[in-house]
């Protein structure tokens, strides 16, 4: 069994390699931000089998973690950051 | 070759490779995105090395706060960037290469050399955990073993927002810091912020309170308590409070305050500066953390917001 | 790439909802928030969502007595918080109709994914991607939010925003009877959460 | 009892680690912003969905177990959420060209 959720550990993280050089690609700022989704689900899932395999009961709390962040990157994207309340008022992004 | 072995140089090939797409990318947005990935993925090589509460510190600030922080400095250089583009010259790209082969070579020779097996004091620490009655020897390590280091880790934190705020300009001292965030009420950001914080606040104070036994802390957990208020405040259902607020300069201040009185009472009854008497060293260390979560949230969320601009009144 | 011109793009018009001045009052600014919650239905809310968050804290950390005072103060902080952010609301919800609401999901989530990784390795692409527009009965506000929430989870649609009132589902596939899965997905959402 | 929790793994697992590839090859294929977050959010969350399936039986307790499906649901609530954003964000940039 520990094989196995090893090989599966390594595969999803490959996937997420791939999925890593499609979406860095670009072209637009919505592609790369995809790149912070996909690493969280990619990394949770990581976590979570490394968790079981290598018997470390606190690596769920890392995913847990991860899970509870994942947004915050995204949400930086639409937000284009804390800071100016420029670049806040242009950040129409979310108004509907 | 084993599997195991198989996953971790997987593991090494892709955060090597996105490291280095990060540093060749032109344009500093995409640096940006690539290094908030590259944080992510290097929490799950700590987990790999078995240290869980490096993972943890890594998913909580590069995952919540790093990113906002840095995607913010990103979107704000963006506007000036084409000013910047005057490329430097070839004896300063030269100079930039050897100096980074030298570091990265006298890097290597360093874990070169270490002598086999590496000197620890690991087992000392683990030996020695009966002192505190804390099961988690990072813990113990930096509550008991090197108290020191972590009280100044804690003023350097003070020092950073003081820093921070000195950039106020003078119409806005006493203020609060950043715009007060307004966000459509029907948006899924104001949504969130209206879900997530309650659920982020159990989970931060859990993280905390296993860090006694278990990979956790009052840094971990002050990180997440930071993150669910900055949600709130990005979506414009709380604001930043005045800096001229006592309860806000009292908050700041406790956990370092608090870790100064326990260490000076340390001198004057017992064996040093910052040595706890064995019966009561679990209670002391366990109020510091509490006072020191506060003062984590507050700092961090404080760092991120910024210098004050408003008056404490808009 | 056919994209069905079923909307005017380009409402440049963007309209900023001031939120009212208040601090950290949470519901200000939701049209939908009860004007007369009465202190009953007010109480019963803290109580049992205090009981959730117990249950998270039980989940997360274990029954030990000696985490009594942080998981109070973890429920206490949870729960006050939960109340600022999220008025309390009366409306009746039936334990059986979410279950049906989960089983629905669950099932549409499964076809969901079934779909999309069908037509991403089959060799011929089959995509006709565009938008729709589905005409929705739910008051904007936290009801219209849980309803773009779960059907952003499900086959071939992302719901990004609304015009004229009707939300905008961008779908892979517009020749999909899309609006009758929303409106079955909408229905069973109505039985289980917000029937008054 | 054994060999059928470890089935159920096996099988679960896999099936999510399918999903986890047509997410990517969807990534790799589909054309523009919008279609590929069709692909990332949902056969991701899937994907993720089943790998918690699979781990369940794995699980020491009831307790890990729904500490388990809890961190499937954030998962959910976030990706959800993510998708909403982004998908915002391109279709206001789209029509913004």
């Amino acid at each position: 069994m520990t094989e196995f959720l090893t090989a599966a550990v390594g595969f999803i993280l490959a996937m997420l390699a791939l999925g890593l050089v499609s979406i860095l690609r670009g072209p637009g700022d919505a592609d790369r931000m995809m790149a912070a989704q996909l690493i969280g689900t990619g990394g949770i899932a990581t976590l979570l089998l490394l968790g079981t395999v290598a018997n470390l009961p606190a690596a769920i709390d890392v995913a847990l973690t991860l899970a509870l962040l994942a947004t915050f990157a995204s949400i930086a994207f639409v937000k284009k950051g804390l800071s100016s309340l420029e670049a806040d008022g242009s950040a129409s992004t979310e108004t509907t | 070759m084993s599997i195991a072995t198989i996953f971790e140089i997987v593991l090494a090939a892709v955060v090597l490779g996105l490291g280095i797409w990060t540093i060749v990318v032109r344009e500093t947005y995409s640096a940006t995105v690539g290094y908030v990935a590259y944080g992510l993925l290097v929490a799950l090589i700590w987990v790999r090395l078995d240290a869980i509460d490096v993972a943890l510190t890594e998913a909580a600030i590069g995952g919540g706060l790093g990113g906002v922080l840095l995607l913010g400095a990103a979107a704000r250089l963006r506007d000036s960037e084409p000013t910047v583009a005057d490329a430097p010259g070839k004896a300063v790209r030269v100079c930039a290469a050897i100096l980074s082969a030298l570091t990265a070579a006298a890097l290597a020779g360093a874990v070169l050399v270490l002598p086999d097996p590496a000197p620890t004091l690991a087992p000392a620490a683990a030996s020695n955990a009966w002192a505190t009655s804390l099961a988690n020897p990072v813990t113990n390590v930096l509550m008991a073993f090197r108290a020191m280091d972590t009280m100044l880790e804690k003023v350097v934190l003070l020092l950073a927002i003081i820093g921070v705020w000195s950039l106020t300009p003078d119409s806005a001292w006493g203020g609060r810091p950043g715009p007060r965030h307004q966000a459509d009420p029907h948006s899924v950001l104001v949504f969130l912020a209206r879900l997530l914080p309650p659920i982020g606040i159990v989970v931060g104070i859990y993280i905390f309170w296993t860090g006694a036994n278990h990979p956790g802390g009052a840094f971990q957990g002050g990180a997440i308590l930071a993150a669910m208020w900055l949600l709130a405040i990005m979506a414009g259902l709380a604001d930043t409070p005045p800096v001229r607020s006592r309860w806000l300069r009292l908050v700041l201040i406790a956990g370092p305050g608090l870790f100064l009185v326990v260490g000076l009472a340390g001198l004057l009854f017992g064996a040093a500066f910052l040595s706890y008497p064995p019966a009561q060293a679990k209670p002391l260390i366990l109020g510091i953390e509490v006072a020191m979560i506060l003062t984590i949230a507050a700092t961090l969320g404080l760092l991120l917001a910024g210098a004050p601009e408003r008056s404490a009144r808009q | 790439m056919s994209r069905v011109p079923l909307l005017a793009h380009g409402t440049g018009d963007m309209v900023w909802l001031p939120i009212e001045e208040s601090n950290m009052s949470g519901s200000s600014g939701t049209p939908d928030a009860n004007a007369g919650v009465i202190a009953g239905g007010f109480w019963w809310s803290a109580t049992s969502r205090a009981a959730w968050f117990v249950c998270l804290w039980l989940v997360l950390a274990g029954a030990d007595p000696a985490d009594i005072p942080a998981a109070a103060a973890a429920v206490a902080a949870a729960t006050w918080t939960s109340l600022r952010l999220l008025e309390p609301r009366t409306a009746r919800r039936s334990v059986r109709a979410i279950g049906q609401l989960v089983l629905l999901f669950l099932y549409h989530s499964v076809v969901a994914g079934a779909d999309v990784a069908r037509r991403a390795l089959d060799p011929r692409l089959p995509l006709r991607p565009g938008f729709v527009a589905y005409p929705t009965r739910l008051s904007s506000g936290i009801r219209r939010n849980v309803f773009t929430t779960l059907t952003s989870l499900l086959p071939g649609t992302v719901p990004t925003g609304e015009e004229n009132g009707q939300l905008v589902y961008h779908c892979l596939d517009v020749e999909q009877p899309m609006v009758a899965e929303l409106a079955a997905e909408e229905a069973a959402l109505v039985r289980a959460l917000y029937n008054d | 009892m054994s060999l059928l929790r470890d089935i159920i793994t096996i099988v679960a697992v896999s099936a999510g680690a399918f999903f986890f590839l047509a997410g990517t090859v969807g990534l790799l294929r589909f054309p523009d912003t919008l279609t590929r977050l069709h692909a990332l959010t949902k056969a991701d969350n899937l994907g993720l969905g089943l790998v918690v399936l699979g781990l369940l039986p794995q699980a020491a307790s009831l307790r890990d177990g729904f500490k388990l499906v809890s961190i499937w649901l954030l998962g959910l609530l976030a990706g959800a959420t993510v998708s909403q954003l982004i998908a915002r964000a391109a279709r206001q940039g789209e029509s913004a060209r």
